[in-house]
Formats: structure tokens, C-alpha cells, sequence
């Protein structure tokens, strides 16, 4: 499931629902949160904003899903990501995979979490106490 | 007409968010397409030139020379920072 | 933190712990839940019975954490480990492991219920229709 | 004294979870301890000889030929199945 939403939402609710959608075929169910840091590059940050491309964000995160569901045998997987402002500590991300097996959980939600990163349309803009920056993104992996 | 549009720190360069043009004669690929918007002055030509630049067709990423027709969506944006 | 209880356990309460705990400095958080599958060797599960060492397994599970504590950057972690009679579906194990970066943290999850498999004193004993039976280990690996 | 402990399938193979027992004379190590509670009977014999078996002394797992004092603990059990 993908959901891009402006308001927070609850981790332990969504890992229930991972749960009870597949009771007793799931084994294992891995999980990644992402964080707004109150740091970035030695600056103090105040507020971070997400913005992203409507539709071509959720056909994004929905290939994501579907080629994670393709390489690994999963029973469920869930990616939301937040837009709008945000601040140090809130949580930005949620993904997560079950499966019957722990090794496929945990190789499924690393790669989901992994390629939104570098194919989902989200730009980050910090809010530090002298400037508003853009994020720059990592160098691409080899 | 080709719906354009323009994300992040170029939407902000650009001061544009999104417009819709109509293509003019002999536009048919991106190159000429970003060729014909970086006319209209240098912040263009500057911001449109930026090699790191990502484009989007149709809410999918394509390749420079990837062709252009009238109904298009084209989007041009910086590499993504979500996550 | 180790927790070893016959409890069920709230992993949405302790996923907000391990983020409070650490306000605006970790900036993802991976989590490994565990589950008692209904199915295992082709026979139905109706019941699991996890018996352990006491006082043993709080010191192995230490290690286990405080060794991934030494191997990658983490500003929290947590392990908590039931104990008694389960059913399908119930939560048997959760692992977090919270830092600055996703890859340490992922790396740390998966490293402690890699080693909690294989180092703490726990054994799972399965009630199908038929019978009562003790789980075999899987190989060691390589 | 020493506090010997049976885990799981080895406890209930043996029918003993814990029992206290002075170490007889002689018996200064791990082969030394466990070929004489095989002198039990035939269920010890066989249930303590399975090479899967892993003995803790003091609640840390050792090696086979660890040495063994008054005081100790030591536990036999097999291979781990938890998380």
C-alpha cells in the first residue's frame, strides 16, 4: 500500500495492520522510519519541507512496491511518506515489508527504502536560523 | 499544448511552477524543447543547462533525447532528496 | 534496553520511545518483529511454547546488543523477547535499532536477531493436531 | 556443589530440570562431568553424548573441554530456536 499524506501517522497501527492482513502466513516483518535530524551539516534545523510531484510520486513509490514484490516473496508492504512542513524529530517515512522469512523482510523494505531515495520526486528544503536551503542530494552510488 | 512544469530549487530559480505552451514547428524531442525554453533568457538558459537536471515525461523519467508530442507532460527537477 | 516478559508488547510504543529517547539525532530507525507462523513443515500450528534460560538469556541478549553497539554508530536499541505459550500471529521477538543513518541501522537490526538466533538461550516448542514437538535449529551457517 | 541445568528437549529426555550435586573427586572438567552422569544409565548416556549439545558454565557458553570447579553452573542444552 502507498499513501502520501500530510499528516503524521502511527507506526505501531501500521505495523498491526501488516500483521492481522496476513495472520499467521507472516513471519517476519521488517520496518524503517525516517526522521527529520535536528542537524545537517553543522546547522541547527529548524523546519524541513517536503515537497514532491503529485501523480508521478505515487506511480513512483508504486513500482517501488511492485519490484520489491517481485524479487522477494512478500505477504504484505506499505510505503508512506509525508509532504508539507515538517520539524526536527517528526517522522517523514514509513516502509515496511512482511514475509515469511526475515532475510526477505529485511532485503525487501532496505531496497524499498533504498530506491525511493534516489526515484521518488521528494525535494527536502531545511530551514536553518539564518537560511531556507534545498537538501542536496548524495552523490549517485557507483 | 505540453503542460510543463518545474519542481524544487528550479521552480524556484524559475520563478515558474507550471504553464502550458503550445509546441511550436519543428520542436519534437527534449533537447529542442529545453533548447527553445533556455531562449527566453539567461536564468533559463542557466537553470535548464544544469547537467544534474532530471526530466520527466508523462510522470516518467526518460532519456535526453526522449521525443516530445503535443498532450505531453514534461517536467524538469533536480535530483529527489525524499526519504 | 533487553526486556524478556510474557507480555505481548506495544511496537508502536516502542518505536516512539526509541525516537523520543533521541529527539532530532536519529534520523531512521529499523525495527524487526517477529511472528509465530501457523504453518511449519506442512502441519498447522495451534500453539508455540517458547521456554528460555533465565538469567542467561538477559546476559546474551546484552552482548548481542552491546556488541552491535561497539560495530556501527546507534543511538538506541532495543531487544524484548517473549516467553510461555503463544498462538499464531501472536509477536514473539522485536529488534530495533535507531541511528543517525539508515544503513547502521539497518546493518545493527539485522545483526542482533541474526546473533539472537543463533547465541540466546531460547527454544520454541510447537502443538500441532497430532502432537508436541520441540523446533530443530535450522543448519549452522557456513 | 555444583548446579547442573537441562534445557528443552534435554530436559524432558532426562526428566530433570536442575538438580545440585557435590563434584565427586577427580572430576575437574567439562568430559570429565559428563561421562560421569552418563554412568547414569542408558538415557543419560545417549542424551548427553548427542554432539549437538552446547554446555554454559556460569550462564557463558564454553568449549567441550572446559575445566569445572565447585560453585559452578552448568547447563546443557540444544541448539537455540528463539527470535
Amino acid at each position: 500500500m502507498i499513501c502520501v499524506q500530510t499528516d503524521d501517522f502511527d507506526p505501531g497501527a501500521e505495523l498491526e495492520q501488516l500483521h492481522s492482513d496476513n495472520s499467521g502466513t507472516a513471519g517476519a516483518v521488517v520496518s524503517f522510519t525516517g526522521l527529520v535530524r535536528d542537524l545537517n551539516e553543522g546547522n541547527a534545523i529548524r523546519q524541513m519541507t517536503l515537497e514532491h510531484y503529485p501523480g508521478m510520486t505515487e506511480k513512483a513509490l508504486a513500482v517501488i512496491e511492485q519490484e520489491a514484490c517481485e524479487r522477494w516473496s512478500l505477504t504484505a508492504t506499505l510505503i508512506i511518506h509525508r509532504i508539507g512542513p515538517l520539524a526536527p524529530g517528526d517522522r517523514i517515512v514509513f516502509v515496511a515489508a512482511a514475509s515469511a522469512h526475515r532475510k526477505e523482510a529485511f532485503r525487501a523494505c532496505e531496497f524499498m527504502i533504498d530506491t525511493l531515495k534516489t526515484d521518488a520526486p521528494f525535494w527536502k528544503k531545511e530551514t536553518t536560523d539564518s537560511e531556507a536551503r534545498w537538501v542536496s542530494a548524495p552523490p549517485a552510488a557507483g | 499544448m505540453v503542460q510543463l512544469r518545474y519542481f524544487a530549487s528550479l521552480r524556484e530559480t524559475l520563478g515558474v511552477a507550471d504553464e502550458q505552451v503550445d509546441l511550436p514547428d519543428g520542436i519534437a524531442d527534449l533537447p529542442a524543447l529545453t533548447g527553445w525554453l533556455q531562449e527566453r533568457n539567461d536564468t533559463w538558459r542557466t537553470a535548464l543547462g544544469d547537467p544534474h537536471l532530471h526530466v520527466a515525461i508523462n510522470q516518467a523519467i526518460v532519456k535526453p533525447d526522449c521525443p516530445v508530442s503535443d498532450g505531453d507532460e514534461v517536467a524538469w527537477f533536480p535530483p529527489v532528496t525524499g526519504g
